[in-house]
């Protein structure tokens, strides 16, 4: 079964990854965020083919339910038009097309070096247990998850600045 | 995966399925005939015994209503949003144990060991629904509703995550698993991790006072609360409010797409009315009589199904008096609660299950 | 106020007058050292309010009219002010930093007749002033009335609106108001209400400075001095009801207008008045196509903001019995009410039969300028007679012109008629019909019988056309009639007699079927002649433009609110 | 008017106290209503319908204690009535004797019932207390028509108002004692 | 005590004076003008001076002011007359008297008209004068009679005509009669009178008289003791003439006496060389026997009110010329021109009313202020409204309605009436008596008011005035 | 055939690039935004695989952590584009090209 | 000096809302004297309008009051239009446009008489004559032969209490010399 999923979902999440990027279909941002929301889902999918229920029902939370939720709400507050046919920037296809090719290349080498990572069979040892992951976390990394918090604290507070009416 | 886990997991969804849409057609009479009654009403009684045949016209209406699509409307969003708002309420219903066991099926679609998770991933997708019917609307009443579901959903989500975190803290407790259960729950358990919902249940059977509802009342509170405000139900009814938004996100929907948007609405209430049965109210479990063990036996499991639909009526009549009871809250309001009281209360409960846990340890 | 005096030509004479510095509110402004008097013309020192008018101040006065000699009785424009200090030897004291130094004044000024001075600082929004306007509103309202709900100025009313701003809300006077004589019959069309008089005198200036008729006079003395006319004596001069325009409340109401309808509800069209060559501006007052009042609409350059009584009232006529609504053709003895599309057929089918020279064409000054131009095309089409009469009546010094039609400089000015000529034709369409060398005659709103010609000619016509706005015996004789619009119920333009173009908006709908003459002059004109014209009446005017020399350049919307002048033939 | 906010106590801020009393209310007609304690039909029109304080019916015109009509036609009604039930013929130029004093008083006075929307706006309007909701609510007729009420209907429904304004009167007898103008 | 100094009354009372134009020339009347007449142009610092403006210089070297109220200087008014315009300038004499407490000119009209018309005539030779009135009140058609009939006589003796007294000077006077309005003694609402209109004060600016004035030409008008003064400043002298009086309040002066006294009446005395309480006391023969002075209104009924036992606070200059401050007894202070000024009120028309324990202060103000309420001649807002209303409130007040904030109240309306902002002086004129008798005497009033408050209370339910 | 880590790196790497050209190319803030998520969701992908085939649970903790600061970094960009937007009306990096905004 | 000095029911405006009341004289004729002698006064101006207060006086002198025709009669002779001659009849109140006695009494009311009681005085001229001494507007005694009121200040402040009979001026007036004035003026 798992090969049929994994590429279901890998082409679902390409596809609707693209269509993020370019929709010659809807020039909505709207549409855009939608097939980010794919994407995601698509990857929370790919999460549970490798085991990892937490990160995946996470995923679906936190990008799926949270992120994305607040991406259309601005889309919605600022009332985005739909975008007028615009030429692409010359310059910008260039670049941009250059960027993808050098990062082609430089995970091309990291795939395929000799010696890549060619694994087929993970172990089951761990199995995504949430209750592991959770151990691991608050022991081995147990530093990084409190500056996380604190992080987490910092952009609250920047957020409620930002969006006060008038920054003084 | 057998063909024979598929055959049982369908006959599973199709039983549900097959229970949950009854459910939720004479909810709707029941809120009628609740509300006809508290404001000294009779309500619907003409179809059928005691009206009891309503839904049935109810559904035969909204299925032979024009289905009217306004222009200007956005096609594709509109016609998706509906199903968006009914999906997630069923989905959420794969999780959760409805019964023990019968025939030596274990009463739950899927026994995830991240049942909760799942159903709080689940139920995050819900918001989709109503922000794309107010988008797809092209109206402003909608849009607001949308607006308003949005942020209003993502406010108590927190709260409502953050809520459940003590009474699993509390399940994982290893003492518990120790000393505290017998063998035909051993076996029932055997195979599940922390996050299980039937764990849940089989912390909460023993006696009464082993519910949780008694052990983490906060918890409790905070989980109604905003089970009300995740549901869209008076008096967190912003993104639909009638007197200012005309109906919120579906002002501009008609026939059988209303009708789904109805139906999700109720059965997100049936999926957060069992919800609450099984983190709170112990489930298909009764103290006594021996029914807090999973059954042996085709009677006591069927007779857990039922005690577990009785549970959820108690909640089901809960959510329909609330409604005819109290006002509408205030936007401003409904985010003050959520963000500035139950937040911090539901961190604060955290807290003290985290230092009550480490001190008895 | 006089900036809104038109801008092209009347501003050019003026000599250049010197500019002073002075501060309102504390904004530095420049403003002319002096203005002309309303009355003579003369230059005079620019007062306070002018100056803080051209900068946009509103000084709240009851008193004061631009157009009117200064009284300065009312006291509400009382302001604030400062003037540069001076020294012993009179050389100005200067600030550390060398501008001059400013004393405020211990005692306030009237802005309505104190003259500006080099320097000096206006504070017209100072607590002070606001202090003292409340003072004023206070002392003109214990005596009053307070019966707003009956007058008809409410909504309108100076006492209100100041009230509003800077009045005080509750009232300390607990004496009896002094109790003066209400529904005074003042005249023919004036009704006066001496309780809610505030004693400016604005209408006694009027008549006795503008009007020179003087009429009105205060009686008794101090608090019971009271506004009225000579017992026994009529105030009836043809300029009585401007002086209910200046009341600046409700004291002098116009009988016309008298408890018909308030004034919030009126939607107000800009127009200009039909009744005589002089064109006064005016504002048409309307409610659901009903016309409520007229009144005039202020234009330095043709009536400044006067108008007179006759002309005011001159609009019945737009909603009486006698209106026109229905197209009609007579066939043999019966007539038969058609559609619009159909007489238009008919017609141009019917006009394109005759040989040229066999229709004759009679315009009036009643019809617009774009009328006119349309008509002399089909009359040029069809080269035929063309002829409009003269219409003189009595005119007086002040706004009344002997000229009755408000468009005759619009028949010269289009060459339908040339100047001089009016009148001259009429014998000789008279005579054509009666050797058959004329067989079709096209009318527009002139009524030939009363003209003096013979009932018995008309029916010798193969095809009368007569297109009017009321039933007249000549449109008795009609085979076709083309129910016309008043000009309060389309737009155009007139030129008046001396040749200051201006258009009017449409105010009300017309009745029935009736339709704006220049619409279907356009079809006919399209029809016959194949021409393509403007369907909107924008277009029609550019396009009259281009091909009038004398309106060469002049759109539509470079007419303006105010009109202006062109050149007129033989000028 | 400013009220006064009493603080709330810990428990009233929880609005605990409130909602178990807003469920006792509720659940009080809600047993009474499936017991049958309580009937839930009234046989109207035998029975009628006790109308509360405050209660907002059709509005009537009134007249003043000597029978004058107290509207003066000021328009203010029709002109905020937000559903443009009012229409109000003005009484034109004519002075006019059978008023009693009053100066100013209305040709004709319409609601079109049909229209109204008893939302009180009129009668908070009208500066000379002149119109005022009763406690009609059973207004009916058999055409549209016979649902515009005339000034005629309107005064006939709405009665004497006894205020202790007086208007008119304190009006008449100031000018009195001053000097005579009539 | 100081004497009385009579200059202008000198004859006034003799016995045998008679008001003809013999006994008048008998007693020297006329010289001065043909003194006047005589002078020669002389130069001065390169300059023709001509005869005219060696008398206004002379008059405005004596310090003469004005006796009508405002104790403006006489000279300064002269030499703001537009002289250039070419229009012709008039000069009028204010005879109309209609100050309460006030009458001085009643007296020198009835028993020395000729020095008035002497006066006038030399004040005309020095201002180009050819055409004068005398606006009269209407009350005194004796006085218009008396004065017709000097008038005549001077004519017939060529002192008025054409080339009087071969100097090829022409005047013409003419009497103006009033009809009551004491309105007219504001001199704008004169002209405005004696243009033949309703005597409405002029708006000043633009319309100061001496620039446009009597049919908007240059007009000078001034009081009939002021015309009769400069008869004597051209005989004494203006330097002999400064001397009476003191600095800067030269002259002598008539003070009319009224109110409750023993003696009331006119005494001319040197300005400043008498205070108060002389002229109460010495002069008028103090209070009648057993009553105490309550107050004192110094220069008619406008005037602002002292209370008895008040005391000031004065800058003055001493002898040095520095300045300092004096405190004075209110029966100390000179009767002049600047201390009056300066304690607060002003010494008006010379009019002093003096009244007694047994006047009742707010019966006094609401006889006062109904006098303004019926003299005001409505033009503009503030005067019209604001005196009736405080007419009607101290009425209410005296007939038993009043409130115990009627003080307040009425000073409210008072204190919104002066300060410029109205046309002319009356606006003062009215509130000036109100605000200082209520600030003065407060509690009067608000015991009346109290009191009626009171009684209302106890004959309840008698309605309360309407609020 | 089995999958192995490598297919999954490689889609990660497809997804990745895609999110890339995506920041580069387009030029409307919110969609360079959500691009800037497909990348690390893109990253999040690989480590959950390696953590998978590699059997440890630090990849997933890693992701953990992504997840937690993107979260943060989507609050704080929102805003920040909000506030943008407030002032200048516009959404389009091309246009907001005035350092003094 | 006792009791209440000062009356304040006061009606005495009355007399100015008459304004739409006038008399109407029908018999009115200027005698040929007259008016030479009105000419003879507005020759004194340079305005003939000026002159008005004057004419106006004389009419007033001749008739006793001034009546519509009066009015109207001296604006024709002034060119003026006969409101402006209204507006200063009604504005002056020694003009009467309404119908006197043959002795008009004039009390002053203003405050040194006041003090000095001329209320006291005008309450024994009224009673005497039969009139109502609260009332103190004009009065006119049934026989027409009196006029009392109160007049505002007459500048005799130092003899109160005053007051003038027609032209003629009484000063320091008891109640017995009031008694004496009025037989004066009854014959």
């Amino acid at each position: 079964m798992d090969p049929v999923f994994f590429y279901t979902f890998a082409v679902l999440a390409v596809i609707s990854a693209v269509l993020v990027v370019w929709n010659p279909l809807a020039r909505n941002t709207v549409t855009n965020a939608m097939f980010l929301v794919v994407t995601m889902l698509s990857i929370s999918g790919l999460f549970v083919l490798l085991q990892a229920f937490f990160m995946a029902a996470v995923q679906v939370i936190v990008y799926a339910g949270a992120v994305m939720v607040l991406f259309l709400f601005v889309i919605m507050l600022l009332d985005i038009q739909a975008e007028k046919k615009r030429r692409l920037r010359l310059g910008g296809l260039i670049s941009g097309i250059s960027l993808s090719v050098a990062t082609v290349l430089i995970f091309r080498n990291a795939l395929f070096a000799e010696g890549g990572a060619d694994e087929t069979t993970g172990s089951m040892v761990f199995e995504g247990s949430t209750s592991a992951l959770g151990k691991q976390l608050f022991t081995q990394y147990l530093l990084p998850f409190e500056i996380i918090s604190v992080l987490l604290l910092v952009a609250m507070l920047g957020v409620i600045l930002l969006s006060k009416k008038e920054l003084k | 995966m057998t063909l024979q886990d598929i055959l049982i997991a369908t006959a599973k969804i199709v039983a549900f399925v097959g229970l949950v849409l009854p459910m939720i057609a004479y909810s709707v009479v029941a809120e009628r005939r609740i509300s006809a009654a508290i404001q000294d009403r009779i309500g619907p009684n003409r179809v059928g015994p005691f009206g009891l045949l309503q839904p049935l016209a109810d559904g035969l209406k909204f299925l032979l209503k024009e289905d009217f699509t306004p222009n200007y409307v956005r096609k594709a969003y509109f016609w998706m949003a509906p199903a968006l708002t009914m999906i997630p309420s069923f989905v959420v219903f794969a999780v959760i144990p409805f019964g023990s066991s019968l025939f030596g099926e274990k009463m739950v679609i899927a026994d995830l060991n991240v049942g909760i998770l799942f159903t709080f991933a689940i139920v995050s997708l819900s918001v989709y629904g109503i922000v794309l019917a107010g988008y797809a609307s092209n109206s402003k009443y909608p849009f607001l509703g949308g607006i308003r579901s949005s942020a209003q959903m993502i406010s108590y989500e927190i709260a409502m995550g953050m809520s459940v975190i003590p009474v699993f803290m509390l399940t994982s407790d290893p003492q518990f698993y120790a000393t505290g259960l017998s063998e035909a729950w051993t076996t029932f358990l055997a195979g599940t991790a922390d996050l299980n919902l039937s764990r849940i249940i089989a912390y909460q059977s023993g006696s009464l006072f082993d519910w949780m509802i008694f052990k983490q009342p906060l918890a409790f509170l905070i989980f109604l609360v905003a089970a009300f405000a995740e549901t869209n139900r008076l008096p967190f009814d912003l993104p639909e409010s009638e007197t200012e938004l005309v109906a919120g996100y579906h002002t501009e929907y008609s026939s059988m797409k209303f009708a789904l948007f109805f139906l999700g609405e109720y059965a997100a209430m049936i999926a957060a009315s069992a919800l609450m049965v099984v983190l709170f109210l112990g489930g298909w479990t009764l103290p006594f009589w021996g029914l807090d063990e999973p059954a042996s036996n085709l009677f006591t499991g069927l007779l857990h199904i039922a005690i577990f639909i009785g549970k959820l009526g108690i909640f089901m009549v809960f959510f329909i008096w609330i409604r005819w009871t109290l006002p509408r809250f205030r936007y401003d309001q409904l985010m003050n609660l959520g963000w500035k009281r139950f937040l911090p209360l539901a961190l604060a409960n955290i807290i003290v299950t985290a230092v009550w846990l480490w001190f008895r340890s | 106020m006089a900036e809104t005096t038109t801008k092209d030509s009347s501003q050019a004479v003026q000599p250049q007058v010197e500019m002073v510095r002075i501060k309102i509110n504390g904004m530095e402004v420049e403003v002319p050292k002096t203005q002309p008097d309303p009355i003579t013309g003369k230059p005079v020192p620019t007062t306070m309010i002018q100056a803080c008018a051209m900068h946009g101040v509103d000084v709240p006065h009851y008193c004061y009219h631009p157009k009117l000699p200064v009284a300065g009785n009312c006291r509400m424009c009382l302001v604030e002010f400062g003037m540069p200090a001076v020294d012993r030897n009179r050389q100005p004291v200067l600030n550390d930093d060398g501008s001059p130094k400013i004393n405020k004044m211990p005692r306030p000024a009237i802005a309505c007749a104190t003259a500006i001075a080099p320097n000096m600082e206006i504070y017209a929004d100072s607590d002070g002033s606001k202090e003292m306007r409340k003072a004023v509103l206070e002392f003109l309202l214990i005596n009053h009335p307070l019966d707003c709900p009956i007058c008809d100025q409410a909504g309108e009313c100076k006492l209100q609106e100041y009230s509003y701003e800077y009045g005080q809300a509750e009232s300390r006077f607990v004496e009896a108001k002094v109790h003066k004589p209400k529904q005074v019959d003042l005249g023919p069309r004036i009704m006066l209400d001496d309780e809610r008089c505030i004693l400016c005198s604005r209408c006694i200036r009027f008549t006795r400075d503008i009007a020179g008729d003087d009429a009105l006079g205060f009686f008794n003395r101090g608090s019971y001095n009271t506004l009225g006319a000579y017992p026994g004596k009529s105030f009836d001069n043809n300029y009585t009801l401007n002086t209910v325009d200046i009341c600046p409340v409700g004291a002098l109401t116009s009988k016309d207008f008298r408890f018909r309808m308030r004034a919030w509800f009126l939607k107000e069209t800009d127009s200009v008045c039909n009744s005589c060559g002089t064109g006064c501006n005016t504002i048409v007052s309307s409610r659901e196509e009903v016309i409520y009042r007229q009144e005039p609409r202020e234009n330095d350059a043709v009536n400044s903001s006067w108008m007179c009584d006759h002309g005011r009232l001159n609009y019945k006529w737009q909603a009486s019995d006698t209106r026109l609504d229905a197209v009609s053709a007579r066939r043999g003895d019966v007539r038969e009410v058609i559609d619009w599309p159909r007489v238009v057929d008919e017609l141009s089918g019917k006009l394109q039969s005759f040989a040229p020279g066999e229709v004759a064409f009679i315009a009036s000054g009643q019809m617009t300028t774009e009328e006119i131009f349309l008509f002399r095309r089909l009359a040029e089409k069809f080269g035929g007679l063309r002829e409009s009469f003269p219409n003189v009546g009595e005119g007086d010094h002040l706004l009344v012109s002997a000229d009755k039609d408000p468009n005759t400089n619009g028949l010269f000015i289009t060459g339908f008629t040339p100047a001089g000529e009016q009148g001259r034709n009429f014998q000789s369409i008279q005579d054509g019909i009666r050797n058959g060398s004329i067989k079709a005659l096209f009318v527009i709103r002139e009524d030939l019988i009363a003209r003096g010609m013979d009932a018995g000619l008309l029916e010798d016509l193969q095809l009368l056309v007569v297109s009017d706005i009321h039933r007249t015996p000549t449109t008795d004789a009609a085979h076709y009639i083309l129910p016309g619009c008043a000009h309060f119920e389309k737009r155009g333009t007139f030129i008046n007699v001396k040749g200051r173009l201006q258009k009017f908006m449409k105010a009300v709908e017309g009745p029935g079927a009736s339709r704006p003459e220049w619409e279907f002059l356009h079809e006919l004109v399209h029809q016959t002649t194949g021409q393509n014209g403007f369907s909107t009446i924008e277009g029609l005017f550019n396009q009259m433009a281009g091909e009038i020399p004398a309106l060469a350049g002049v759109t539509w919307a470079s007419i303006g609110d105010t009109g202006r002048s062109v050149e007129l033939p033989g000028a | 008017m400013i009220v006064e906010r009493k603080e709330l106590s810990f428990l009233e801020k929880t609005y605990l106290p409130g909602i178990a009393q807003g469920i006792k209310i509720t659940a009080r007609h809600f047993f009474d209503t499936v017991s049958g304690r309580k009937k839930v039909t009234m046989q109207y029109p035998e029975e009628k319908w006790t109308v509360p304080e405050g209660y907002r019916g059709a509005p009537y015109l009134v007249k003043d204690q000597e029978g004058r009509t107290k509207c003066v036609s000021c328009q203010l009604c029709e002109f905020i009535c937000p559903p443009k039930a009012i229409k109000i013929t003005p009484p034109g130029p004519e002075v006019r004797d059978e008023l009693g004093g009053v100066e100013k008083g209305p040709e004709d006075f319409e609601i079109n019932m049909l229209r109204c929307i008893f939302c009180g706006l009129c009668q908070e309007v009208c500066p000379e207390e002149a119109i005022f909701l009763m406690k009609d609510y059973s207004l009916t007729g058999q055409s549209r028509e016979e649902m515009i009420y005339h000034k005629d209907k309107l005064l006939e429904l709405g009665g004497v108002h006894n205020d202790t304004i007086m208007k008119w009167k304190k009006k008449d007898e100031e000018a009195r004692q001053q000097a005579s103008f009539h | 005590m100081p004497e009385e100094y009579r200059l202008i009354l000198k004859h006034a009372d003799e016995d045998g004076y008679t008001p003809d134009i013999d006994c008048y020339m008998r007693h020297g009347g006329y010289e001065t003008l043909k003194k006047a007449l005589a002078i020669q142009p002389v130069e001065m610092d390169g300059k023709q001076v001509t005869p005219q403006e060696q008398i206004r210089e002379e008059v405005k070297k004596s310090g003469l002011r004005g006796r009508g109220g405002a104790g403006f200087s006489c000279g300064l008014k002269w030499s703001f007359v537009d002289r250039r315009s070419g229009k012709p300038i008039y000069l009028i004499c204010n005879a109309d008297e209609s100050e309460p407490g006030t009458f001085k000119d009643r007296q020198i009209i009835h028993k020395d008209p000729h020095q008035l018309i002497e006066g006038m005539i030399i004040s005309s030779f020095a201002n180009d004068v050819h055409l004068a009135y005398i606006y009269i009140r209407g009350e005194f058609p004796e006085g218009a009679r008396i004065l017709n009939k000097a008038l005549a006589e001077a004519r017939e003796k060529n002192f008025l005509g054409k080339n009087i007294l071969g100097s090829g000077f022409d005047l013409e006077i003419y009497v103006h009669r009033g009809a009551g309005a004491y309105i007219c003694g504001e001199e704008t609402g004169l002209i405005e009178s004696l243009e033949g209109k309703r005597p409405y004060p002029r708006i000043k600016p633009p319309y100061f008289p001496a620039v446009l004035g009597l049919y908007m030409c240059p007009t000078i008008v001034n009081n009939v003791e002021t015309l009769c003064h400069v008869k004597h400043v051209m005989n004494l002298g203006a330097a002999e003439y400064s001397k009476l009086g003191t600095p800067n309040n030269t002259g002598t002066r008539i003070v009319c006496i009224s109110g409750h006294v023993k003696k009331p009446g006119y005494y001319e005395i040197q300005v400043g060389h008498a205070t108060i309480g002389q002229l109460i006391n010495d002069f008028a023969g103090g209070l009648h026997d057993g009553r105490k002075l309550k107050a004192i209104i110094p220069g008619g009924s406008s005037a602002k009110v002292f209370k008895a036992g008040e005391k000031f606070k004065i800058r003055k200059k001493d002898a040095e010329g520095n300045d300092v401050e004096v405190e004075m007894d209110l029966l100390d202070i000179p009767y002049d021109f600047d201390t009056l000024m300066a304690a607060g009120s002003m010494s008006g028309s010379g009019a002093i009313i003096v009244m007694d324990d047994s006047t009742d202060i707010v019966e006094a103000l609401g006889n006062i202020s109904d006098f303004y309420a019926h003299e005001s001649c409505g033009q503009c807002t503030p005067c019209r409204e604001g005196s009736l209303w405080m007419s009607k409130a101290l009425n209410r007040l005296n007939s038993g309605g009043g409130r115990q904030q009627d003080a307040d109240y009425l000073l409210k309306i008072a204190d919104n009436i002066p300060g410029g902002r109205t046309i002319c002086a009356f606006g003062e004129a009215c509130s000036w008596p109100v605000q200082s008798f209520v600030r003065k005497f407060k509690d009067e009033f608000e015991a009346k008011g109290a009191a009626a408050e009171k009684s209302r209370e106890e004959s309840a339910p008698q309605p309360v005035p309407a609020k | 055939m089995e999958i192995s880590l490598n297919h999954y790196l490689v889609l990660s790497s497809i997804l990745f690039v895609i999110g890339l050209c995506g920041v580069v190319i387009r030029r409307n803030l919110l969609i360079n935004f959500m691009c800037l998520e497909l990348m690390l969701n893109a990253a999040n992908l690989a480590l959950v695989a390696v953590s998978h085939f590699r059997n440890s649970g630090d990849g997933q903790i890693m992701v953990f952590f992504i997840i937690t600061v993107a979260a943060a970094e989507v609050a704080v960009g929102l805003a920040m584009i909000v506030a943008l937007y407030r002032r200048r009306q516009d959404v389009y990096t091309d246009r907001l090209n005035s350092l003094k905004l | 000096m006792t009791g209440k000095i000062f009356n304040y029911e006061d009606k005495r405006r009355e007399g100015n809302h008459r304004m739409a009341q006038m008399e109407d004289q029908q018999d009115f004729v200027v005698p040929s004297g007259l008016e030479s002698e009105i000419d003879e006064l507005i020759t004194h101006y340079p305005e003939k309008r000026s002159a008005s207060l004057m004419v106006l006086h004389a009419l007033q002198e001749k008739f006793g009051y001034l009546s519509k025709q009066a009015i109207e009669w001296t604006a024709a002779k002034l060119d003026l239009e006969p409101v402006n001659i209204f507006e200063l009849v009604t504005f002056y109140p020694m003009f009467r446009n309404y119908k006197v006695g043959t002795t008009v009494i004039r009390v002053c009311r203003t405050l040194s008489c006041a003090l000095g009681g001329s209320h006291k005085l005008h309450g024994h001229l009224c009673s005497k004559l039969g009139l109502d001494p609260g009332e103190k507007g004009p009065q006119n005694t049934p026989d027409g032969k009196f006029t009392i009121e109160f007049a505002e200040c007459l500048a005799a402040c130092g003899t109160p209490p005053v007051m003038m009979c027609n032209d003629d001026f009484y000063d320091n007036v008891s109640n017995q010399e009031a008694d004496k004035i009025i037989g004066k003026y009854r014959k």
